[in-house]
């Protein structure tokens, strides 16, 4: 009998659901999955539909107040749930392993990178220590570290992402499984190291062969890597198709709606905008310098180089103008944010509509309330312990304006299409996306001449993502206030955005217009980047 | 008829020079057997080594275990023999000539001679050392030495109580050579002709001395060796002396008594005395410049109540006056019981028709004094007397408001004399005057009994004065405690003194069942 | 470890040294005592008094007698005791030296104890075992030394007879005495500390347990011992250190107490009789060395995690 | 609230300490009226009684009934140990937050400072504090609650730190907001609850502090009815009647215990681990 006529992994008719105080949360129903043999099945849902409860699953690795029902998983001729805890631990990591969304979290932050790798080989290939560690070194070379001997050496803290996800990749094909559950392993990534982690793992999966459960929130990116995609909505599976298929002709309306949800560059939600001679902002050379030097650099004489967040940033912006921003983490997008909104202490000069601000002393109640700033997390950037109509009573009441202001906060609740009476709730009683609305609310209603959007979207799903920035445009198209977008999503800001400016390492490469950033005269840094970006989905399901 | 006089020095010289070699008389007393160690348990830090300037009874032990004086205090109160043989004082008791042993070396051995005594009772008068004996050794004018082994002490007065004055705790014999020389030395070294010389001195932990082997009395001490080991806290060294880890308590609460009577191996060691707790009064501070106050508050203490709270039982009343019968020279008063009627009386006739109130300040050492404060408060009270008890740390106490304060709480061992008691606190000229009550009629009685012989005479002298005190009242003293020790059995030759500060170990010895013998 | 890291903390270390000693000097120039009266006693006359304060220099400006007093301890002269006129120093390390066995001891037990009840506590969490832990603990913080010592003088010593009640024997004098006198004492002032780290340990390795790397790990099927032990474990100690080192400024307190009712001749025990008995340079010095102590262990126990620890030594 | 609420009796630790505490709290409210005797009356010939139907809890040395020392005492204990707290949780808030938000120089030399002074054991601190200023409650009262504000200007300091960093305390400052309002309406709501929780734990240190201090005869005084004094003063009679000894020390352990067990229901209310 070949293994090829059984499927590597077979879950049919499952159903998951944990107890809670207030009775059972169903999380999963009656799911049914199977993934053959060098086979790639993408698992695309929003956060909440369940997929990572999935994976806790297949590994046998779920919580003590999980209900199962008696569907079944099975691992090629092995059912999975009548193992018990010994026979799984034999089977986790041999015949079936994980690699993780965070490389820095998933790794021990105290043990050494090759300790972590040779473990594995010495459990389940009873290797001795110095086979595992031969072999280890032998894995990271195949998963593309330069210096494998070294890196077995190193601790996580003294490497990058990129090679911290190598080796748990690394960890992962070790007893080369017959399954290996990919869970968001290039979220946590920049662009680029992403893009390269991708490559590999499309390398490694064609040599090994391995079937392949990939986890991930964007269909973009599986259109690409996945064989057939299984859409998870609320813990059922909604459709299950070829790849190519499910995109050329989604049957499911809510596929239909992820599907539209993905930004697409060709579609602008912006329109054009009509050249006024004087800039609204132009700030020039603008530097960020973090530390100070110490008594003990003195002392041992050394010179203090201060850590750089922004070196010498130059750029304007038009009245109305959306300027994006994008870079890796790191790059001082948020630095440049910061320094306009007075967060950060910054060298250099800002010019406001005319007048010149050198530093805090500068930022004036006038520019405060001429520039706003909107957060990445909304559950972060509201006060748990203030209701709605305090957080929104600030600005009014700092910033004054006609009207009785808790009218006024309802009607602009109305205008962030949030119903009138939250107005007296807490924050945690509103769902992510509604928190972020309230956050864009509370920078409107200074009605500011800039709002400086820092991320405000990467926190949310695909189709709640695609609301707000609705919502921001069309405040844009009302307001006429100028934007400047920061974002790692280079699809979304080429939607959105008039001109792109790419930053890399606290400098600014250099400022495009927002059609002609896929030309080929761009800064070779631009270009990578854009390569980098998986393109969406349809324009390659042709 | 100065025949007479002679014939009653003469006889008490004998009589006291017989109890030193025997010093207890009684019958069935085994032989000693010398040899051993002992483990004494003292409650206090043996914080200062020199010998004259020991203050607390843990002190004066050391003292006595390393030096002499000129003689020592027999449990009868009577003075004995120590490194002067014998004495005697001229017609008007104003002169006196005592013989000292020849032939005694000190712990170097270098001999000690009149010299030596000179000096050291020079020492001890002069006011830059401060030694509390300054105060205690008597009237002293000047001494002299007439030859290598007499030493003779005019006074700027009679006084018949020389002999055992000299007895005083600090009014021991060093070397003249050490206080002309390091006079400090003796902080930390020691030098003397007593029975044991010292081997280690840590003042929170312990003190080691042993057998000094030229010691003027061959027979003694019967022990190679005696540790005073320092328990501050009293359960402690009541469970060790259970436990057979030391031999001997020298100081024991009431409590603790109780606990260990009756115990197999341990024998409980009782004696009535003269020390006391008592409130005292500044008698120069209203309201208590008013005799009739200070009675009315004698006249609510329930003094049965008093013996039984402040010491359980092992106590006798007090009367308000600081002598008791385990002083000769004694005679009772008609005992002063609560009277809670006559004492309001009295508050109205001084003007206080509603009692007044009263802060009570009372040292946190020994805790004696709280429980005699606290008990006060609530016996004045149905005279609608309202005391307000303040305890302070004993170093804030001396510092503030000993000798100075308008109300404050007392605790006194015995003294050697009546005299001693009476010109130590309540003459004008006392060395330390708590009550600042000044009556000269008082201060005349006191010094023509100490300079009379006549023991019927001078047992009427002291039971005028402490008529005189009991009916002015400058101190209440409630009760007198009766001073408490343990010993295990083995430990023999040893018996509690009522003055509580006399030990007299050189005596003691260890019984073949002793855990240290051999 | 970089050289900039330990000099910070060397610094830090001294700096330590340098308030604690203004803060004792202070104290201790406003408490209510005449230093002169204190070591003439009550006999003195008004004229010994003083003369004794100008050779005490109690007459000069108190910054100068902070200098004298400062350099002098600087030069390892912590003067001389009013109490008993020995010099404080020789005495005061004598002391500090038993303290110190009690408190090793005391931290030895500490660890053999408090760690694995930790470890069973979270690893059986919600079970028997942990509930007895919690019990054991919750009590074990709740009672005051000079109970728990009463108490086990009481039972262990008094009642069954099984240990001597107090006093002291230097091990080096006599080994077995001194270890049986010393059970009690130790025991007394480890109970609350065993009870505080074995929360510690129980939280610490409960939170461990839950990160992702821990669950990587069992997802990577290795060994339950392996997932405990080398994972878990070796990350839930290492804060351990840190807490640790800071319960040794508790445990020199508890050792005040139970030097005090187990008669056991530490720096407890002399600070105590220096407290009542006002004797300044003693009350000084014991503070100054305490303090030494504490920050000196602090140190170490820094150094050791930074060093166990390689992510933390740039902070 | 009432959910809050709901949450900390779901806890055990929660249920048990509230439990507790709120006998305590009744003690101490009620303790005078229901004494049965007068808490100092002494009674010659009942002394050192063993409980019984008159005297629940016996008699002490002096005659008096413990019980009714004990609810006297309730008072004067607990109400110390949660005065010196709360004034030793202020102080160290106030110096915490302030050192928080002043940052830099400031921040490090006021900390530095901090654990300088937290090299002194805080049990040694009070004792100096106290002979310093003489021994009596009030005194014991200030004397902890400064060896308490070191280790609480920490804590509120770490807390602060971490709200300070929180988007919404930028966002006010971008938006212009004086410092004032910063710290009282952004931050001090959100530090305050860890500082409860640590407070709440702190209270049964206080009643052991107090109880040592007592015990070293540098607390309360005669004839106060301190628990911790109260148990001092047994100890000599320890071996003539224990329960003397045995009730007051009950009483404080379980004062501890009452206040451990709350603190920990608090947390976890507050922050529900998993």
């Amino acid at each position: 009998m070949t293994t090829s006529l059984t499927p590597v992994l077979q879950v049919s008719d499952y159903s998951l659901a944990y107890r809670a105080p207030r009775g059972k949360i169903p999380v999963i129903n009656n799911i049914d999955l199977t993934i053959a043999r060098g086979e790639i099945l993408g698992l695309v849902g929003e956060s909440g539909s369940g997929k990572s409860s999935m994976a806790s699953a297949i590994m046998r690795h779920l919580p003590g107040n999980a209900e199962e029902n008696a569907g079944s998983i099975r691992l090629g001729t092995t059912d999975l749930r009548a193992q018990n805890e010994r026979a799984m631990s034999d089977i986790r990591g041999r015949r079936m392993s994980m690699v993780f969304q965070d490389p820095a979290t998933s790794l021990n932050p105290t043990l050494r990178l090759g300790e972590q790798l040779a473990e594995v080989l010495i459990r389940h290939q009873g290797m001795t220590t110095a086979q595992a560690w031969r072999e280890g070194e032998a894995r990271l070379a195949q998963v593309g570290l330069k210096t494998p001997a070294e890196m077995m050496r190193r601790l996580p803290h003294e490497v990058s992402g990129g090679e911290k996800q190598r080796v748990v990749i690394a960890t992962a094909f070790a007893c080369n499984p017959e399954l290996i559950i990919f869970d968001e392993p290039t979220t946590a990534l920049d662009v680029i190291t992403a893009r390269q982690i991708l490559d590999l793992f499309a390398e490694l999966q064609a040599q090994t062969g391995v079937a392949s459960l990939y986890i991930s929130h964007d269909l973009a990116l599986l259109s690409q890597t996945a064989n057939r995609v299984a859409v998870l909505q609320k813990g059922t599976v909604v459709e299950q198709e070829e790849t190519v298929r499910l995109f050329r002709a989604p049957n499911h309306s809510y596929t239909k709606a992820l599907i539209a949800a993905a930004p697409d560059p060709d579609k602008r939600l912006v329109q054009p905008l009509e050249e006024s001679g004087t800039p609204l902002v132009s700030v020039q050379d603008l530097s960020v310098k973090f530390g100070r030097k110490s008594w003990v650099d003195s002392l041992l004489r050394r010179d203090f180089q201060p850590v750089v967040g922004n070196q010498a940033i130059t750029l304007d912006l038009q009245p109305g103008e959306v300027l994006g921003i994008v870079g890796e983490s790191g790059s001082g997008k948020s630095t440049l944010a910061k320094a306009m909104t007075g967060l950060n202490r910054f060298d250099g000069l800002i010019e406001f509509d005319g007048k010149p601000v050198r530093g805090l002393s500068d930022m004036d109640r006038g520019y405060r309330r001429d520039v706003q700033i909107i957060f990445q997390h909304p559950d972060a950037s509201l006060n748990p312990r203030q209701r709605i109509s305090e957080i929104l009573g600030r600005p009014v009441r700092l910033y004054g304006g006609s009207g009785n202001p808790r009218e006024r906060i309802k009607s602009m609740l109305e205008r962030v299409r949030l119903p009138a009476h939250y107005i007296d709730r807490f924050p945690h009683e509103l769902s992510g996306g509604e928190k972020q609305r309230i956050a864009i609310a509370r920078a409107f209603l200074s009605n500011p001449r800039l709002v400086i959007c820092d991320e405000i979207t990467s926190a949310l799903d695909v189709s709640v993502q695609a609301s707000v920035i609705d919502l921001l445009m069309e405040l844009h198209r009302d307001t006429g206030a100028a934007y400047v977008f920061i974002t790692h999503d280079i699809n979304l800001v080429r939607q959105i955005a008039h001109r792109i400016a790419v930053m890399y390492r606290g400098d600014l490469v250099e400022i495009s217009d927002a059609e002609r950033i896929t030309d080929p005269d761009r800064a070779d840094y631009t270009r990578a980047l854009l390569a980098a970006v998986t393109p969406p989905a349809f324009t390659h399901s042709l | 008829m100065p025949f007479n006089r002679r014939a009653f020095l003469g006889s008490t010289v004998a009589a006291t020079a017989l109890a030193a070699v025997f010093p207890r008389v009684s019958l069935a007393q085994p032989t000693p057997e010398a040899g051993g160690t002992l483990r004494v348990a003292v409650d206090q830090a043996v914080s200062v080594l020199h010998p004259l300037l020991t203050r607390v009874n843990p002190e004066y032990l050391t003292a006595e275990l390393l030096y002499s004086g000129l003689t020592r205090l027999g449990r009868d109160m009577l003075a004995e023999p120590d490194l002067a043989l014998s004495w005697e004082g001229n017609e008007d008791l104003s002169v006196w000539t005592f013989n000292i042993r020849p032939d005694v070396t000190f712990h170097d051995g270098t001999p000690c001679t009149a010299d030596d005594v000179v000096a050291s009772f020079q020492a001890i008068l002069n006011p830059d050392l401060s030694s509390p004996a300054r105060n205690n050794v008597g009237p002293i004018d000047k001494v002299e030495a007439v030859d290598a082994t007499t030493v003779r002490f005019t006074l700027t007065s009679p006084y018949a109580d020389l002999p055992v004055a000299l007895a005083y705790n600090n009014a021991r014999i060093i070397p003249a050579s050490v206080i002309a020389g390091d006079f400090d030395s003796l902080r930390s070294t020691a030098n003397g002709t007593g029975p044991f010389r010292l081997v280690s001195y840590e003042p929170d932990r312990m003190v080691v001395v042993e057998k000094n082997p030229d010691y003027y009395d061959p027979a003694r001490p019967y022990l190679d060796r005696v540790e005073l080991h320092v328990f501050p806290d009293f359960g402690a060294q009541v469970s060790s002396l259970m436990a057979g880890d030391i031999d001997m308590i020298s100081t024991l609460g009431p409590n603790d008594f109780l606990r260990l009577d009756g115990q197999d191996g341990i024998d409980v060691l009782r004696s009535e005395s003269g020390q006391f707790c008592n409130v005292n009064f500044g008698t120069d501070i209203a309201p208590f410049d008013d005799p009739r106050v200070r009675r009315a508050l004698a006249l609510t203490v329930d003094r049965d109540a008093m013996v039984d709270f402040m010491t359980e039982g092992f106590g006798t009343k007090g009367n308000d006056t600081p002598l008791n019968s385990s002083y000769p020279f004694f005679k009772p008063l008609t005992q002063r019981e609560q009277n809670i009627a006559e004492a309001k009386a009295l508050l109205a006739e001084a003007g206080l028709p509603d009692g007044f109130e009263a802060e009570l300040v009372a040292s946190d050492r020994p805790a004696i004094r709280t429980q005699l404060a606290v008990a006060l408060r609530e016996m004045a009270k149905e005279a609608g007397i309202t005391i307000n008890v303040i305890t302070m740390p004993h170093a804030t106490y001396l510092d503030q408001v000993w000798t100075k304060g308008a109300f404050y709480v007392g605790f006194y061992n015995m003294q050697p004399t009546p005299d001693g008691i009476l010109k130590l606190l309540f003459t004008s000229d006392a060395a330390w005057n708590e009550t600042r009550w000044n009556n000269s009629d008082f201060d005349a009685l006191v010094n023509r009994a100490r300079s009379t012989l006549d023991t019927a005479e001078r047992t009427d002298l002291y039971t005028q004065a402490q008529a005189m005190m009991n009916d002015e009242v400058p101190s209440i003293i409630p009760a007198f405690f009766d001073v408490l020790g343990a010993k295990r059995t083995w430990m023999q030759g040893y018996d509690i003194h009522p003055r509580a500060s006399v030990f007299r170990l050189d005596h003691a010895w260890l019984d073949a069942s002793a855990p240290t013998k051999g | 470890m970089s050289a900039s890291y330990i000099l910070k903390r060397v610094a830090l270390t001294f700096y330590t040294l340098f308030v604690v000693s203004v803060l004792v000097f202070g104290i201790t120039q406003i408490l209510p005592a005449d230093a002169a009266v204190m070591m003439l006693g009550e006999n003195a006359t008004p004229e010994a008094l003083e003369a004794l304060r100008q050779q005490m220099g109690l007459n000069d400006p108190v910054w100068l007698q902070y200098l004298h007093w400062a350099g002098g301890v600087i030069r390892w002269d912590f003067g001389i005791s009013m109490r008993t006129g020995q010099p404080v120093g020789p005495a005061l390390f004598s002391a500090l030296g038993t303290s110190l066995t009690l408190a090793v001891l005391a931290l030895a037990l500490m660890l053999v104890l408090a760690v694995p009840m930790g470890i069973i506590a979270a690893v059986r969490r919600g079970k028997l075992a942990d509930l007895a832990v919690g019990f054991l603990s919750y009590v074990g913080v709740s009672l005051p030394e000079f109970v728990t010592a009463t108490l086990a003088v009481l039972l262990i010593a008094d009642f069954w007879g099984w240990l001597p009640p107090a006093g002291y024997i230097p091990l080096t004098q006599d080994f077995v005495g001194g270890i049986e006198r010393l059970i009690l004492p130790v025991t007394v002032v480890s109970v609350m500390m065993i009870a505080h780290v074995s929360r510690m340990v129980r939280s610490e390795l409960v939170d461990v347990m839950h990160t992702d790397y821990v669950r990587a790990a069992r997802l990577k099927g290795l060994h339950p011992r392996r997932v405990l032990f080398r994972h878990g474990l070796r990350n839930a100690l290492l804060p351990t250190i840190t807490i640790v080192a800071l319960d040794v400024g508790y445990l020199l307190g508890g050792v005040i107490v139970v030097e005090e009712i187990f008669s056991i001749p530490g720096i407890g025990r002399s600070l105590m009789s220096a407290i009542q008995a006002r004797d300044l340079p003693v009350i000084q010095a014991g503070v100054m060395i305490m303090a030494a102590t504490y920050s000196i262990v602090n140190f170490a126990a820094d150094l050791m995690y930074a060093w166990l620890d390689k992510r933390i030594q740039y902070d | 609230m009432t959910d809050f609420l709901g949450r900390l009796l779901r806890t055990p630790q929660g249920f048990l300490g509230c439990l507790i505490v709120g006998l305590i709290f009744v003690a101490v409210l009620g303790g005078h009226w229901l004494t049965p005797f007068g808490p100092e009356d002494m009674q010659a010939l009942a002394r050192y009684k063993a409980p019984s139907a008159e005297h629940w809890l016996g008699t002490d040395q002096y005659g008096r009934d413990i019980l009714s020392r004990l609810l006297d005492g309730a008072r004067s204990t607990v109400v110390m140990a949660v005065a010196a707290t709360v004034i030793g949780t202020l102080g160290g808030a106030i110096l915490g937050t302030g050192s928080a938000y002043l940052g830099g120089r400031a921040d490090e030399f006021i900390m530095r400072t901090v654990d300088a002074v937290m090299a002194i054991p805080s049990l040694l601190l009070a004792l100096l504090v106290v002979s310093l200023l003489g021994s009596n409650s009030a005194n014991a009262l200030l004397a902890i609650a400064i060896a308490f504000m070191p280790s609480m200007a920490r804590i509120s300091r770490s807390v602060a730190l971490t709200v300070r960093k929180q988007e919404y305390v930028s966002a006010a400052i971008a938006r212009g907001e004086g410092s004032g309002y910063i710290v009282l309406r952004e931050m001090l709501p959100n530090v305050i609850a860890p500082i409860v929780v640590e407070m709440t734990i702190r209270v049964s240190f206080a009643v052991m502090l107090f109880a040592t201090l007592s015990f070293l005869g540098l607390g309360a005084q005669p004839p106060a009815t301190d628990w911790g004094l109260m148990v001092s003063e047994a100890r000599q009679y320890l071996h003539r009647s224990y329960w003397i000894l045995l009730w007051p020390s009950a009483a404080i352990a379980l004062t501890a215990i009452g206040f451990n067990l709350l603190g920990d229901g608090l947390r976890d209310a507050l922050n529900p681990r998993t």
